[in-house]
């Protein structure tokens, strides 16, 4: 089946306006199927794309716009075919555990509606087409944000949305430009990505280009200091609303790196390793100290985070296979994991109505599974291995560490701090004796919470264990990009830094 | 002495959509005249007639034909304007039939008047003769100050006279500016005076009378199209006017002007004179920029869509000052998009209006009167959102197209800064347009029966809504062949 | 240019800029009204002037216009102006304030 | 022999899950049971693995699967058990077993004793890995997961609330856990630069091939390496300064301590320093660092034991100064040497700490030694166990210590160091000082526990015979010192001393007997007819309270880093982030609003000022046109 990934995003789409016709009370089946079947779909995805093929695969083309060189343009590869499933995968978790009870009805059709724009994004690979749902993305999270949200939820969800706005309406003229340059130079209009590729932009181009996504990109990373959005959002979306957008909203800012900025822009990329990398270092360690500083058990979460996405983009901008890779890994395993937390956290949340860290505390002792979980998601978080978290988080640091020992170094301090934070939150909620009354009666984890939990648990642990099923297209794409950026890139300082394989060692 | 020009270049087929007009205007008149006090839905479905007529004709025009002793000019310029003002017209005037009785409908001679009006926008729209144009224009203005004060309420009467006052001084301004444009050139026909300019370009100080012609004619125009600071009249008209009569007035009448100012500013273009070009997108993005601010700071959506209008018309502004057939092109798919989100956006405000102020002691539609509109009617809500968020310039719906070609035409010409605080300008202006919409979806109605009810509710309004909601839903399917059709005429033209 | 052209421009200019301090300083509509007609006529003195000046009758043409259109612009006016001072009881333009901001 | 490697490796991951599926039931004895078999298991494979080494001589290895495969980085689950693995995984099985076994009767009440058996076979299980890995990366899996293990078992009885004793500004089970996984991260980051670097400089993480190549590296980079991965294992095996957790780990339940604490854990730290011992030594100068480092601890570490009246908290200083002991031995390049002591150490302080549960058990979980005496009666066995334990750690012929301990003075007399000597030698002395004054003030002198109302009872019978197999260990393992030595130098290298030492030996030997004799007759002298307290002298004395705090390093922690971090977090969050960062971007968006607000004046509704304003334009613009003129 060729057309997959047009099923893929237009399922949920359909589904969604079949779903105005259900009634309220049976909706959450409706939005469970739906979602379980989207996920079924990207798993086939999974189970019928050649593992060994590092371009992209199930590729439609479709002319929308020919004389602007518009089209509607799909593929995987093995970059973006795991982010897919992350975010039906996260979509599903996220209406199984559904708690939200006034009109539950717009909530599924919405998230529906969130899952078409988040398969979009990393399917396409017209420029225009990823921009259109790049946006629209932001409409269902505006409306889950301030529908749904806490009591400043209004101010959170107008300020994420304009933020991002602001953000990418400057990449649009980037994009524009690009799409100019292409113009000029072969003759034809063209936004299709794969035609970008081809495109060697002069340094000095590039390096506007570059910061103009950059800007687009860090404020949905989000990257200091455009990330003070993302507390409010977190703080006040509601569980659902938290587990997408630290899933895979965030993730469309790093992906954009990856799949944007270094194969477009190779020198201007390598020439601002620096400032760029400062700045993820300057997120990785703020924002883990404000992390510790918080005290509301989400707002750990949510700064955590950003915390965790600095990882991301230094292993992004180690300009080596290994720590791509290993972003891209992280990517995946931030999202499980801080999806895993943010839905943890909600559980709590429905029982007490606070997340204030000090009303807790010694809460283990009543909800030993809770508990349990929850410990292994934090372990997950600060990178154990044999957890998912330990990959993502070693391999961005090992790939950087060619780039700078010192920086990686400074960067590392995150396995440290991490624990600070995330072990200082387990203290605070599960030991120390049961003091607070209102604790003493809560209930354990229910089948419904335990049904969307276990399958992550397993996630963590599986990939933890055996990532090879993942990495290994990971791995594959990734050469072909660095090679591409090796090829394409004409400064000589590019052509030293992008290391396509290892020019030291025995095995080589 | 000239001797009389043969009958032969009379061509009067140039001017038969004008004259389907003109005849139909006629045709109320007279019924209305034997047989008093007929029923409005009569007049309308005449006046919808002839519209028809009259843009079927229009298309089927030759193009690069001139008429009437080679005053009138059927280009693709004027094509694509004539297309776009009877469209305009024809969304209008469905949005007579409303269920309260607003007496400015009642009366047959507001349709009449109505198509006068379009005669005369026709007339800009079709000429490159400065005294047609003039003409034209007043017939068109005059018109349209009379149709706002037939709304008959002490805000329309405002209205008018303010919009009337201020038409009066642009048009001392446009006689002023054609007055020395002639002095310089000694014709009032553009294609000569672009001869002229062309020959006398090298003379020393000839700039000096070319760009003050220049300036009168842009605060003529600025006036009309509303740039600030020559707006000024536009809040507080819209306001005033009843809402698809404030609809109308941002699209169809700077649809007619932009045409003009296409055609004469593409002169000063074609001699590149940079002062022009610069004042122009100046002009604009102080337009812009400031509208945009203070449509943030507005407490009544109608007002508030009156601003945004004009940081819509700033932003297309800009299109004019590159000289390329992109960006002409872009103008005209711009206003078609703009054409129907927007009318559909004062639809949807028409068909909740009380025929006496029920939500706020000033204004007809204040924010909180849509509150929780999600709850009370969610359809419309949502509709009412997509025409919000196509305003906004939020993909796919339909102005980002639009937005996209304006702002792709700029960069093409090199303008990146002015590309990007153009940009960021929709970044402002996504924020009053969300204003509305965490109204209707993320606010509680409140419960003393302040909001939003369909108090004027009739088919022929829902017709309209739906047909501009369908328009701004699906563009990504049309916007290939129409932007194709748009660039052909406009090329064909010569711009 | 001949100096007796040069002369009419100049009246007009004079014309121009009395209308126009009229339509700025002026608070009566009326009296409004009759400032923007002086600046309409100023205008076609000159076009007169010039036209004459170049031999080419277009811009007497345009003056007729200007006439033409003034003149149902006095008619429109003086209506609006009737319904204004029904009204409002008075003609000074600083009681149409109601819509601002 | 594959498949005992692979018991040896997965008995403790079962019996872990195992455990683990009643982890939230009441009591089930047979976990306890299941688990010590299974724990056996592995000990009995670890054995025949050990006697199979013994007559091959070669090493077994196996390849379980790919791990991380990316780019050129390719590392797979690979174990490998030659001389020191197996030495090390029957050290590790020995006292797990016995730890198992003896869990048994210590945890019998406590309400969560399945949770404990599935924690502690999965700290075996990590233990497993750290030892047998084939590679760094292996490695670094068990070195974080005993982490774990350790973090959740010193936190086992995570319903204490944290208070705040003499020592400490504040400590409690879930507290001393955290500290000890924060602080092995510390450690950890320098580990990783090292593996970081192993991997850009030879590409692969392989034990064999890394070594096979180290000679390839500058030795700028050797020294680089080394420093990183001792950074490491300073962590691991509690090395100053980053020491504090160890004592404070000693809020776990006892059997933690034993197998934790004392014998295994600690020691990966030497381990690692072992393994690495092609690298140390290309680089002898980081390896006297090393030594140097070692020797300190040591004598840093027995000093806090002198004056300490907390049971544990003794046993663990003098864990503490015995590492420093095997780094010493190591960072000497006497790799065997210090893995020997490692081995016999291991039994002889398991023993100790068990002997200490035991007490505590007696003593209804009292500590402060000051508070017991006289138990001799009551605990024969236990006061024998701890004896033999005390004797072997003061080095006493012919227990363990006394072979172990002496050949590391040695080593350290042949290198000519004789600092290092001299301080070791001290360290000796006071080692048996405090070890004694442990047994006096516990078992002799006159019965204090009567004040508190404890009535102490011996440990149960099977209890007692699990410590057994330690205590014969403890008291025979020095006899098979040549054995030893001659197996593990298969794969160590030998370490030979010079003829002057060979000389020396006997002299050396004695000068150590003696000053241990003397420490223990000065303890003898000072406690065993009874405590006699001079406060006074404990209120004033700087030295003694120096001792007693711990050079006041917790508090200075405390006052330099947790409390600083904590509030530059503060700052961070409520100063930078809500009023600077956050506060400006809200200020863009207030002053557009601002603008706004101010421009709609303009529009004021009157006609007359919108007429003004159209003229206005005009000038505006035409001053616009004249501007562009005038730039150009």
């Amino acid at each position: 089946m060729s057309n997959i990934l047009t099923v893929l995003i237009f399922f949920p789409l359909i589904a969604a306006i079949l779903g105005l016709f259900v009634s309220q009370k049976s909706i959450r089946v409706y939005g469970i199927t739906v979602a379980a079947a989207e996920f079924l779909l990207s798993l086939w995805l999974w189970m019928s794309f050649d593992t060994n093929e590092a371009g992209m695969q199930f590729v439609e083309k479709l002319k929308l716009i020919p004389e602007f060189g518009i089209s509607y343009y799909l593929g995987v590869d093995g970059i973006s075919l795991f982010i897919v499933i992350m975010a039906t995968l996260m979509t599903l978790i996220g209406i199984i555990a559904l708690s939200v009870k006034e009109n539950l009805k717009n909530m599924i059709i919405t998230l529906l509606f969130l899952e078409v724009a988040m398969v979009g994004v990393f399917v396409s690979l017209d420029v225009i087409l990823f921009y259109v749902f790049w946006e629209f993305s932001l409409v269902p999270m505006l409306y889950i944000i301030g529908a749904w949200g806490g009591d400043k939820r209004l101010y959170a969800s107008i300020k994420f949305f304009i933020y991002t706005f602001a953000g990418s309406l400057v990449m649009l003229v980037g994009i524009l430009y690009v799409a100019y340059a292409y113009y000029s130079t072969t003759g034809v209009w063209s936004f299709s990505l794969t035609d970008w590729y081809g495109l060697i932009l002069p340094f000095s181009v590039q390096k506007y280009l570059f910061w103009a996504f950059f800007l687009g990109f860090a404020i949905k990373v989000p990257m200091v200091p455009f990330h003070t959005w993302l507390p409010y959002a977190h703080g006040q979306a509601p569980t659902v609303g938290s587990v997408i957008l630290a899933a895979v909203l965030l993730k469309m800012g790093s992906y954009g790196f990856v799949r944007f900025s270094l194969p477009l822009f190779p020198d201007a990329s390598v020439a601002y390793i620096t400032p760029v990398v400062i700045i993820a270092i300057i997120m990785i360690i703020y924002t883990a100290m404000v992390a510790y500083a918080q005290k509301d058990m989400k707002q750990v979460i949510a700064y955590s985070s950003i915390s965790h996405m600095g990882i991301i983009v230094l292993g992004t901008f180690a300009m080596n296979v290994e720590g791509i890779a290993g972003s891209v890994f992280q990517m995946l395993s931030h999202g499980i994991v801080s999806g895993a937390l943010f839905l943890l956290v909600g559980a709590i949340y429905d029982r007490r109505h606070t997340k204030l860290l000090s009303e807790f505390g010694g809460i283990a002792k009543v909800m030993p599974n809770y508990a349990t979980i929850f410990v292994i998601m934090t372990m997950a978080s600060v990178g154990l291995p044999l957890t998912i978290g330990f990959i993502g988080e070693y391999l961005s640091l090992l790939g950087f560490f060619k780039v700078s020992p010192l920086l990686t170094v400074i960067a590392g301090t995150s396995i440290i701090l991490g624990a600070v934070y995330m072990l200082s939150v387990v203290k605070k909620t599960f030991f120390g004796p049961l003091t607070n009354p209102e604790n003493e009666k809560l209930k354990d984890l229910s089948t419904k919470e335990l049904t969307a939990l276990i399958p992550l648990v397993a996630i963590v642990v599986w990939l933890g264990i055996y990532p090879k099923p993942v990495l290994g297209p990971i791995n594959n794409s990734t050469k072909a990009l660095v090679q591409l950026m090796h090829k394409k890139s004409i400064t000589p300082k590019a052509q030293e830094i992008i290391l396509v394989s290892k020019d030291k060692g025995v095995n080589k | 002495m000239i001797q009389l020009p043969d009958f032969s270049s009379l061509n009067l087929i140039t001017m038969s959509p004008m004259f389907v007009i003109l005849l139909g205007a006629l045709t109320i008149l007279c019924i209305d005249l034997v047989k008093p006090n007929l029923d409005k839905t009569l007049y309308v479905v005449l006046t919808m007639l002839t519209l028809f007529i009259a843009l079927g004709v229009t298309l089927s025009l030759n193009i690069n034909e001139r008429g009437l002793f080679d005053t009138i000019l059927i280009d693709g310029v004027s094509v694509l304007g004539q297309t776009l003002i009877i469209a305009g017209s024809m969304l209008f005037i469905p949005l007579a039939l409303t269920k309260r009785r607003f007496h400015d409908f009642s009366y047959p001679e507001f349709f009449s008047l109505f198509l006068f009006m379009v005669f005369g926008f026709q007339f800009m729209a079709a000429s490159d003769n400065l005294i047609l144009i003039f003409v034209g224009l007043e017939t068109g203005s005059l018109a349209l100050y009379t149709l706002i004060a037939m709304h008959n309420t002490k805000l329309a009467h405002e209205a008018a006279i303010k919009y009337f006052t201020m038409g009066a001084m642009a048009a001392g301004f446009f006689t002023m500016g054609a007055a020395i444009i002639y002095a310089t050139t000694g014709s009032v026909e553009m294609y000569a005076i672009a001869k002229v300019l062309q020959d006398r370009m090298g003379e020393a100080g000839i700039l000096i009378p070319i760009i003050g012609g220049a300036l009168f004619m842009i605060v003529a125009i600025g006036f009309k199209v509303s740039l600030i600071p020559f707006h000024m009249w536009t809040p507080d008209t819209y306001e005033g006017a009843s809402a698809p009569m404030a609809g109308y007035m941002s699209i169809v009448p700077k649809v007619a002007m932009m045409v003009v100012a296409i055609r004469l500013f593409g002169i000063y273009m074609e001699l590149n004179i940079d002062i022009i070009k610069i004042t122009i997108i100046v002009l604009a993005i102080i337009t812009t920029t400031l509208a945009n601010m203070m449509a943030l700071v507005q407490k009544d959506v109608k007002r508030m869509l009156a601003y945004s209008s004009i940081s819509h018309a700033g932003f297309v502004l800009v299109a004019i000052a590159l000289d390329t057939t992109k960006g002409y092109s872009s103008i005209f798919l711009y206003y078609g998009l703009f054409m129907f989100t927007n009318l559909g956006a004062f639809t949807m405000l028409w068909i909740s209006r009380h025929k006496y102020n029920v939500h706020h002691d000033r204004f007809h539609h204040p924010y909180s009167k849509f509150a929780g509109m999600i709850k009370i009617a969610p359809i419309s809500a949502v509709i009412m959102a997509v025409f919000m968020l196509s305003l906004a310039g939020v993909p796919p719906f339909s102005l980002f197209w639009g937005k996209l070609y304006v702002l792709s035409a700029i960069v093409d010409s090199g303008y990146y800064g002015v590309a990007i605080i153009m940009a960021l300008n929709s970044a402002i202006a996504v924020y009053y347009y969300l204003k509305l919409i965490v109204y209707m979806f993320l606010k509680e109605p409140d419960e003393s029966r302040k909001n939003v009810v369909y108090a004027n509710r009739a088919f022929s309004l829902e017709l309209v809504i739906g047909i501009a909601a369908f328009v701004t839903i699906t563009s990504i399917f049309y916007i290939e062949p129409l932007m194709s059709f748009i660039t052909d005429l406009v090329g064909a033209s010569g711009y | 240019m001949t100096d007796l052209t040069t002369q009419y421009l100049i009246l007009s200019a004079i014309l121009f800029s009395i209308g126009l301090a009229g339509v700025l300083r002026r608070k009566n509509l009326l009296m409004l009204f009759f400032a923007t007609e002086i600046m309409l006529n100023a205008t076609n003195v000159a076009f007169a002037a010039i036209s004459v000046h170049l031999g080419d009758l277009s811009g007497q043409m345009f003056a007729l216009f200007i006439i033409a259109v003034a003149a149902s612009e006095v008619a429109v006016g003086l209506g609006l102006l009737i319904l204004i001072y029904k009204k409002y009881g008075t003609l000074d333009l600083d009681n149409l304030s109601i819509m601002k901001g | 022999m594959e498949s005992y490697v692979y018991i040896a490796l997965f008995a403790p991951l079962v019996s872990s899950l195992f455990a683990a599926l009643f982890a939230q039931k009441p009591k089930v004895q047979l976990v306890g049971i299941a688990t010590s078999i299974l724990i056996g298991a592995a000990l009995v494979a670890s054995v025949i693995l050990l006697l199979d080494i013994e007559e091959t001589g070669k090493a077994v290895s196996v390849n379980l699967m790919d791990w991380i495969v990316v780019g050129d980085l390719d590392t797979k689950f690979g174990f490998t058990v030659d001389q020191v693995t197996v030495i090390m995984m029957t050290v590790v099985t020995l006292i797990s077993t016995v730890v198992h076994v003896y869990s048994n009767y210590y945890m019998e009440s406590d309400k969560s004793f399945n949770r404990f058996f599935s924690y502690l076979s999965a700290f075996v299980f990590s233990m497993m890995i750290l030892v047998m890995s084939d590679n760094f990366l292996g490695l670094f899996i068990g070195w974080e997961g005993v982490g774990v293990c350790s973090w959740l078992l010193i936190g086992f009885w995570y319903h204490k609330k944290d208070e705040t004793r003499d020592v400490n500004p504040s400590i409690s089970p879930s507290w001393a856990a955290n500290e000890a996984f924060i602080m092995n991260r510390i450690a950890d980051l320098g580990m990783l630069v090292g593996i970081f670097l192993i991997y850009w400089n030879l590409g692969t993480l392989k034990y064999t091939e890394v070594f096979a190549h180290i000679g390839d590296l500058s030795h700028a980079m050797l020294v680089g390496i080394g420093i990183a991965l001792f950074i490491g294992a300073m962590g691991k095996s509690a090395q100053f300064p980053l020491h504090t957790w160890l004592a404070d780990a000693m809020e776990g339940p006892t059997p933690v301590s034993a197998l934790i604490h004392a014998a295994t854990m600690v020691t990966a730290g030497v381990y690692l320093v072992i393994r690495a011992n092609p690298l140390y030594s290309q680089i002898p100068e980081v390896g006297y660092g090393i030594a140097v480092l070692g020797t300190f601890v040591a004598i840093f570490a027995a000093s806090m034991a002198l004056v300490n009246r907390d049971l544990k908290r003794v046993i663990a200083y003098s864990t503490l100064s015995q590492l420093g002991y095997m780094f010493a031995a190591a960072g000497l390049g006497a790799y065997w040497v210090a893995l020997f002591h490692l081995a016999a150490h291991a039994a002889f302080k398991a023993l100790l700490f068990i002997g200490a549960g035991n007490v505590m058990h007696a003593m209804h979980d009292e500590l402060d030694m000051f508070k017991m005496g006289g138990l001799k009666k009551v605990m024969g066995w236990t006061f024998l166990y701890m004896g033999i334990g005390s004797l072997a750690l003061s080095g006493i012929y012919p227990f363990a210590g006394f072979f172990s301990k002496d050949t590391i003075l040695e080593v350290a007399f042949n290198e000519h160091t004789y600092g290092i000597w001299f301080v070791l030698w001290l360290t000796a002395g006071l080692t048996a000082f405090y070890s004694f004054r442990q047994v006096f003030l516990v078992f002799f002198g006159d019965e204090r526990y009567h004040e508190i109302g404890a009535h102490p009872h011996e440990a149960k019978p099977y209890a007692l015979w699990a410590m057994a197999p330690l205590a014969i260990a403890a008291v025979t393992v020095g006899f098979f010192k040549e054995d030893f030595v001659e197996f593990v130098t298969k794969f160590l290298p030998e370490y030979e001393m010079s003829e002057h030492t060979e000389h020396m030996v006997v002299i050396l030997t004695i000068i150590t007997t003696l000053v241990a004799l003397t420490g223990i007759v000065v303890a003898y002298l000072k406690y065993a007819k009874g405590l006699k307290r001079d406060l006074e002298f404990e209120q004033n004395n700087k030295i003694y309270k120096l001792l007693y705090n711990q050079y006041y390093i917790p508090v200075i922690y405390d006052r330099v880093f947790a409390k600083p971090y904590k509030e530059l977090s503060d700052i961070a969050w409520k100063e930078i982030d809500m009023q600077v960062v956050d506060a400006s971007v809200d200020g863009i968006a207030k002053f557009v609003e601002k603008s706004g607000d101010a421009s709609r004046k303009a529009q004021n509704g009157n006609l007359s000022s919108y007429l003004n304003w159209m003229a206005a334009g005009l000038v505006f613009i035409t001053v616009i046109a004249a501007i562009a003129v005038a730039v150009q």
